[in-house]
């Protein structure tokens, strides 16, 4: 069984049909990439994965279980975790408290529990710390903990954002355009982040459109068009696809 | 100002609040031709095409715009001396419509027979913003919003235009496509200051270049120099890909 | 750090200052003062809303007028003795704070303001018709019990202070703790960005409920103070102006900060009273203060600090 | 069936007031998204300028009644615009940078003091116009009296509001103070002079809650210092009940605020209408979460 | 102490802030009156004025703070739930309080020893509104009140006693003060098809109640209470629609044979260029001359003792509206109430018994 299996996903915004009936599967441990032109809907598959959006058509099944209907902090604490095209974080929030945002749906403390600090709220406060502090080193931003988040530079910004997804202990992590913004050596730390985190046993599907990082990171491609799927299987494949040329890369 | 000159920054200084980023840029643009800035994040690049279009204070130095100095010129004047500027995170009006915001980069535009011609060459570029016309430009998706920024900023007709990262968000097929663009509108006589991440190709289209560390012009030169300096290519061309 | 230390030391000396009051200031000053304590109580528990949660709640005086007249209603009716209600006013106001919450929540900045203006307004307009005959109409309620602890009756206003600013004590400590834990750093999330905060994981909607129910279930026993302490409460309490001036003490002070919020409050409900001097110009003067403070401390007196993590270190793997 | 027509004209004849001002909260709130609580008390500010004016210059004994109140209105319009961009530059232009509710704060200092300085220039008193300025023609139609003046009322607030939507919409300076509502430092790399819009937007909004007090003060007569915060509430809320930001959506809200205000009145309870009417913007909020005719809004993720 | 300090509690700002003006003008006056001419047992009296903002809250904290400022007695202040916020912290300081403008009549019910008031009571007002209205052979009634607890209390009386007799109320409900357009009241009391409205709020909103009667071309005639008394009615309402208008009332200073009101009269004209509109504030006046007379006759200064002498009741001061004395409760003896008719010109004359 896939871990992600999107089945016939149609988003239809007004007149416009974002996604039309997509289909695709995503392996658990595997990386996979999503690529396509601007406007092709990709963003919008990622939206209706989270339940940002809700899918007009279609199913989407997450470890056999449908979460199409469900709300999203309900599927991420399920194991779905995001970040997003245009940089969210809480911006005049600490690093480390951006983190720990991620980390909120795997705590239990309450109200009462977090006015009287209960020791089971101390205790389980420090555990969150320090998985947190730990994530925050895994990506590489030791040191910054308390910082504001808008005080970091854009690259730094974004794998904040990945720390962030990383503290819910997602199985999936989803990626929109991680690189968007980052120079060729800092996107070149990203594929080795990437890297990382399969090595965790995680399952990743990004949106980039930056090819270097999606023919080194990726084992697998969605490529989308006007909605539809246009294309699947492996880099080397889809990158010599006429149509994906046509659509998306354009002949050098 | 040197012959041919039509932009030039002498020893720019600007802080944020208490804190400064930029520590004495000198810089200057010469008449036709396209100047890319390269820089790590949070080097100020940002910041000193805001420095040129005045939103940001300048606190210590000069800018110029065909020998007329600007540092202190509202930001809204500088449009109107020619200056244009697609700036970073895009920052299209959401709420209004593609033609919408179209329309508001022509605002300082009074040639009528350039905006429709304008508009029309716009359309043509990217046939996407077509379609979209009517649509708000706050539900465009990521790169489409990057090409009306883009377009928009072209409606002011200008002399000058500043892009802070035009490629940003986009398909390589349409970065290809943009890239080729400029480099026609400069042929027809624009004069271009490119803020790009990606080198590469930012390189390979400029007539000259800058790199900039922490608020300072680390090296200057023309871009095939700067594509073979090894500094360079370690730091921002990712090594040997 | 020496900085923290510098402000132990100054609010230890604040503190200090404080408790000693009623025995040098006279009962004028005194009053005065516990009338800056309800009025801190009722700040805090709306910064658990607005300044926290970022939710735009301009009708806060009704959560303090359900608690007031619930425990007016309850000693008058059946002779629950005071500090008694306080608990079960709280709790009447906490579920008013979610019923009201519940439908209107989801409403964006402005529209929410106006929504809770609105429920403010309906509850006083219901205060003064006398609503199912429970709130006495314009007079209200009269002849209120003082409170009574140990034994004690509380009637000075020397007595009334400690009771009053031992709640706030209370209250700061509690709200402190929170402010530090999972459920205050929930609130903070969403305050700074709806989608992020959902998209991490957090109940967004549950938890905008979870700050209306607190901050309320606060003004409702605020409430209960307030009705023993006048011993008559009457819908001209608990008018449009009360919930802005709460408003504006939370904003002013600095939205988010516990100490900018006290501050706040001393400065909006003192400085009426210290301007009493100017005669009839004293609120022409309080206008202009206002203006001024605001222009010169543009995000409030003490505006809210990110947390600063000390001990991580020791914390480190 | 005739008192309820009759009551939907005593409706529309409020409403037509709170339109009124609504239209200038309305333009004042799509700019700089502001809640300026000081609008309610400068329409005060107009009615007692208008006072002073009409008494000592007696301009409709000069002109004659018709051109007099026109030159009247128009002078109403200019100092009231007036003070209200000399309370943008002091309390408003400081703050434009920061929290959203730092200005809130300030335009509620701002209220209490433009109230007080009124009392205590003017005294605490009822001040009264001049009976008889305006004609006291009451017309039939279709068997119902309704004042002529009503009538007028509601025409002049008709043609401001949809001057203002035409200059809104159709023109250059209406597109830039559109541009400029949005997102201020792209309306400024437009070439859009966004003080100046904001100057613009702030003489405007204020003059018309000016010209509406005068209007409040030749109908009704009777004027006084605090008159401002009900009138500026009611405008408050008919701005958002059709959607703050957007005239004629302030036009639709301040007309049916006050139909439903008459109507509540009329079959409910007197005394329950401002609550009924806070009902309905409830309802009507849960239903369209942005007023009637709410802004668009477009959040992409 | 040299000077003897009497307080005056009142609304200086906030939206009952003319009143307030009003009744500090006037004690004023009158305190400068008693200085000038040697002052009150041989010492200046000194009038401290604080403001209550019209408000329950801020009337404690003025009457914590004049409590505090060694004042004999306090005049003090107008609406009920106001003054009550204030009545514990005066008997606690053993101060005497003489409220103006405070109808309520559970005010005076709770046995406190220093509260007195120059105001009537609300059943008293209602007593005589009923008799006027039947006298005048009126049937069915419109009463309309604005929600506030003086009109509201009034109103209510007004319509138990009504009730008992062959009238009927076809139509009893609340405005709400401050707007300006009331024509959806007047519609919907117009179906009911009162023979009379009785009127319990206050001056503003009546006078453009009666503009907006007149408007509709109704006819009907109306009564008020005495929170209309107020010249400026006439001015907001203008003569023609006011011609006709009944209202019940004390006695205003210009209907008084006294000289001392006549007096009076003269010199707040003189000085503030007007009469004095409210009848509230002229209350005040009242206030204070109960004070001062009952310090002048019982020769002291001392509060218990200056109580125990008006409740006695055998002292009759003269004061703005007539002979004052008070009962073993603190309320005003005797019947207070006239009625008065506004005439073609807009003047209140007062009808005979
Ligand atoms: N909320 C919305 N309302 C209307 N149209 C929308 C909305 N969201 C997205 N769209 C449209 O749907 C299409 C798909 O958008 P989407 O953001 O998914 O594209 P994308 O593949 O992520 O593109 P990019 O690579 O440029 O980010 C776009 O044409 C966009 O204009
Ligand atoms: N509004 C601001 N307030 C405070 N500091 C700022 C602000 N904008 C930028 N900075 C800081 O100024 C420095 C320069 O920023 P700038 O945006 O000019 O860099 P950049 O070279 O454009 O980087 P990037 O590649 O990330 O766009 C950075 O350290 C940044 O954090
Ligand atoms: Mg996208
Ligand atoms: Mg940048």
């Amino acid at each position: 069984m896939s871990l992600l299996s999107i089945r016939n996903l149609t988003k239809r915004f007004g007149g416009l049909t974002a996604v039309n009936k997509v289909s695709f599967d995503v392996e658990e441990g595997a990386i996979v990439g999503l690529i396509g032109p601007n406007g092709a809907g990709k963003t919008t598959v990622f939206n209706l994965i989270t339940g940002n959006y809700r899918p007009d058509e279609g199913d989407i099944l997450f470890a056999g279980t449908s979460i199409k209907a469900l709300r999203t902090h309900k599927i991420v604490s399920m194991g779905i975790a995001r970040t997003f095209q245009t940089i969210r974080l809480f911006q005049k929030v600490s690093v480390l408290e951006n983190v720990l945002a991620g980390r909120h749906c795997r705590m239990k403390a309450g109200l009462v529990a977090g006015m009287l600090k209960t020791p089971f709220e101390k205790k389980e406060e420090r555990e969150a710390l320090r998985y947190c502090v730990e994530e925050l080193e895994f990506v590489g931003l030791k040191g910054q903990e308390s910082q504001v988040a808008d005080s970091l530079s854009y690259g730094n910004q974004r794998l904040l954002e990945i720390a962030r997804a990383l503290a819910s202990e997602p199985k999936l992590l989803i990626l929109d355009e991680p690189a968007g913004g980052m120079n060729e050596q800092e996107t070149e730390a990203l594929v080795g982040l990437i890297g990382k985190l399969k090595g965790r046993g995680l399952t990743i599907l990004l949106i980039e459109h930056d090819m270097s990082l999606v023919m080194r990171a990726c084992e697998h491609l969605v490529v989308l068009e006007y909605g539809c799927k246009i294309a699947e299987g492996p880099p080397e494949t889809v990158k010599n696809d006429p149509k994906v040329i046509e659509a998306y890369l354009g002949a050098d | 100002m040197g012959e041919g000159m039509i932009l030039k920054i002498e020893n720019l200084h600007v802080k944020y609040g208490q804190v400064e980023v930029l520590h004495g840029i000198n810089l200057h643009v010469n008449k036709g031709e396209i100047v890319t800035i390269l820089g790590a994040n949070g080097a100020g690049k940002s910041t000193t095409l805001n420095a040129i279009s005045g939103l940001v204070k300048v606190s210590s130095g000069a800018i110029y715009f065909e020998d007329q100095p600007i540092s202190k010129v509202p930001a809204h004047r500088v449009v109107e001396l020619g200056v244009a500027q697609a700036p970073e995170g895009r920052r299209v009006f959401g709420t209004l419509t593609v033609q919408e915001n179209l329309n508001l980069g022509a605002f300082t535009n009074r040639d009528g027979d350039n905006i429709i011609q304008t508009l029309g060459w716009i359309y043509e570029l990217f046939p996407v913003l077509l379609e979209r016309k009517n649509q708000l430009a706050g539900t465009l998706s990521g790169g489409e919003q990057q090409m009306l920024a883009i377009g928009r900023a072209l409606m002011a007709n200008p002399k000058v235009l500043l892009l802070d990262e035009p490629s940003l968000g986009l398909a390589p097929i349409l970065v290809k496509a943009i890239f080729k663009t400029l480099k026609e509108i400069n042929e027809a006589g624009l004069t271009i200051v490119l803020v790009e991440q990606n080198a590469r190709a930012a390189l390979k289209l400029a007539n000259r270049g800058y790199v900039f560390e922490v608020g300072k012009v680390a090296l200057e030169g023309p871009s095939a120099d700067l594509l073979e300096d090894p500094n360079v290519q370690n730091a921002y061309l990712g090594g040997n890909h | 750090m020496m900085n923290e230390k510098y402000k132990l030391f100054l609010y230890s000396a604040f503190a200090l200052i404080l408790a000693t009051a009623p025995l040098y200031l006279n009962s004028y000053w005194v009053d005065v003062l516990n009338s800056v304590g309800l009025y801190a109580i009722l700040a805090l528990s709306l910064n658990i809303i607005l300044g926290d949660a970022g939710l735009y709640n301009m009708g806060h005086a009704a959560f303090f007028a359900v608690g007031a007249y619930t425990a007016a209603y309850l000693n008058t009716q059946f002779g629950l003795p005071i500090l008694w209600a306080l608990p079960v006013s709280g709790i009447v106001a906490g579920i008013a704070g979610l019923l009201v919450a519940r439908p209107v929540v989801h409403l964006r900045g402005d529209y929410l303001l106006i929504v809770t203006v609105g429920v403010g307004e309906i509850l006083r307009i219901a205060l003064i018709n006398d609503v199912f005959g429970l709130t006495g109409g314009p007079n209200g309620i009269f002849g209120i019990d003082r409170p009574v602890l140990f034994g004690f009756k509380i009637r000075k206003p020397q007595e009334f202070f400690y009771l009053i600013w031992g709640f706030v004590a209370v209250t700061i400590f509690l709200f402190y703790r929170l402010k530090n834990s999972r459920f205050g750093r929930a609130l903070d999330y969403l305050r700074e960005d709806m989608t992020a905060a959902e998209g991490s994981g957090i109940d967004t909607g549950r938890y905008q409920l979870y700050a209306f129910m607190v901050g309320a279930a606060w003004a409702g026993m605020a409430g209960t103070l307030y009705a023993s302490k006048m011993s008559i409460i009457s819908p001209e309490s608990f008018s449009f102006w009360e919930s802005v001036l709460i408003f504006i003490i939370v904003i002013l002070g600095g939205s988010g900060n516990i100490a900018g919020v006290l501050l706040g409050t001393f400065l909006i409900i003192g400085l009426p009273e210290a301007f009493r001097g100017f005669a009839n110009a004293r609120m022409w003067f309080f206008g202009l203060a206002m203006m001024l403070m605001m222009i010169f401390r543009t995000e409030g007196i003490l505006p809210h600090r990110p947390r600063v993590f000390k001990s991580l270190d020791r914390q480190r793997p | 069936m005739e008192e309820f027509f009759q009551q939907l004209t005593n409706g529309l004849a409020v409403g037509g007031i709170y339109a009124l001002i609504a239209l200038g909260y309305t333009m004042v709130y799509g700019v700089l998204k502001l809640i300026n609580f000081a609008h309610g008390d400068l329409f005060t500010l107009g009615a007692y300028l208008g006072l002073t004016l009409l008494t000592s210059l007696g301009l409709s004994g000069h002109l004659g009644t018709v051109l007099g109140l026109i030159v009247l209105a128009i002078m109403v319009t200019g100092f009231v615009g007036i003070a209200g961009a000399l309370l943008e530059r002091a309390a408003y232009r400081p703050l434009r940078d920061s929290h959203r509710l730092s200005a809130v704060v300030s335009a509620l200092g701002a209220s209490i003091f433009l109230q007080n300085t009124i009392m205590l220039i003017y005294g605490a008193k009822n001040y009264v116009y001049p009976l008889d300025i305006l004609p006291r023609t009451t017309l039939h139609i279709f068997g119902l009296p309704v004042p002529l003046v009503r009538i007028l009322i509601l025409t002049a607030s008709l043609l401001l509001m949809a001057g203002l939507y035409l200059f809104i919409q159709k023109t250059r300076l209406g597109t830039a103070i559109r541009a400029a509502a949005i997102d201020q430092g792209a309306a400024k790399l437009m070439g859009i002079n966004v003080n100046q819009v904001i100057m613009i937007v702030f003489l405007v909004g204020p003059g018309l809650g000016g010209v509406a007090g005068l209007m409040v003060g030749l109908y009704y007569g009777q004027v006084n210092f605090t008159m401002g915060w009900v009138y500026g509430l009611k405008a408050f809320t008919a701005a958002i009940l059709g959607g703050i930001g957007n005239i004629p959506g302030a036009m639709v809200g301040g007309l049916l605020l006050g139909v439903i205000e008459a109507l509540g009145a009329a079959y409910i309870s007197i005394a329950w209408k401002d609550a009924i009417a806070f009902c309905v913007l409830i309802v009507i909020l849960i239903v369209r979460p942005t007023g009637i005719l709410g802004e668009r809004v477009a959040d992409k993720i | 102490a040299d000077t003897i300090k009497i307080g005056l509690m009142a609304p200086l700002t906030g939206s009952w802030a003319s009143e307030g003006e009003e009744m500090k003008n006037i004690v004023n006056l009158l305190a400068d009156e008693i200085n000038a001419n040697g002052g009150l047992l041989g010492q200046q009296i000194e009038v401290i004025a604080e403001d209550d903002g019209g408000d329950p809250r801020t009337a404690s904290l003025a009457a914590q703070r004049l409590a505090t400022q060694e004042v004999i007695a306090v005049i003090g202040t107008y609406g009920s739930s106001v003054t009550e916020a204030s009545q514990a912290i005066y008997d606690d300081f053993s101060i005497l309080q003489v409220a103006n403008g405070s109808t309520a009549i559970r005010l005076t019910e709770k046995g406190l020893k220093y509260f007195f008031r120059t105001s009537p009571r609300d059943d008293e007002q209602g007593r005589v509104a009923a008799q006027t209205i039947k006298g005048l052979g009126f049937g069915k009634v419109a009463i309309l009140h604005d929600n506030t607890s003086y009109a509201k209390g009034l109103a209510e009386e007004t319509k138990g006693l009504l009730e008992k007799t062959s009238n009927s109320i076809v139509f009893f409900d609340a405005l709400t003060p401050g707007e300006r357009d009331y024509t959806a009241i007047l519609t919907k009391m117009k179906a009911a098809n009162p023979d009379v409205v009785f009127f319990t709020g206050y001056y503003p909103e009546l006078g453009l109640i009666l503009r907006q009667k007149m408007e509709m071309a109704w006819n009907v005639p109306f009564i008020g209470g005495d929170a209309t008394n107020n010249p400026d009615l006439v001015k907001i309402a203008g003569a023609k629609a006011a011609e006709g208008y009944y209202f019940l009332s004390p006695p205003v200073p210009q209907d008084l044979a006294f000289a001392k009101s006549k007096d009076f009269l003269k010199a707040y004209k003189a000085k503030y260029g007007s009469y004095p509109g409210s009848i509230w504030a002229v209350l005040s006046g009242d206030g204070f001359l109960t004070i001062t007379e009952g310090v002048k006759a019982a020769k002291t200064t001392d509060p218990e003792k200056l109580a125990e002498f008006l409740h006695a009741g055998t002292q009759k001061v003269s004061g703005l509206t007539g002979k004052i004395a008070f009962n073993t409760k603190g309320d005003r003896v005797g019947e207070v109430y006239r009625v008065y008719r506004i005439d073609a010109e807009g003047k209140f004359i007062l009808q005979d018994k």
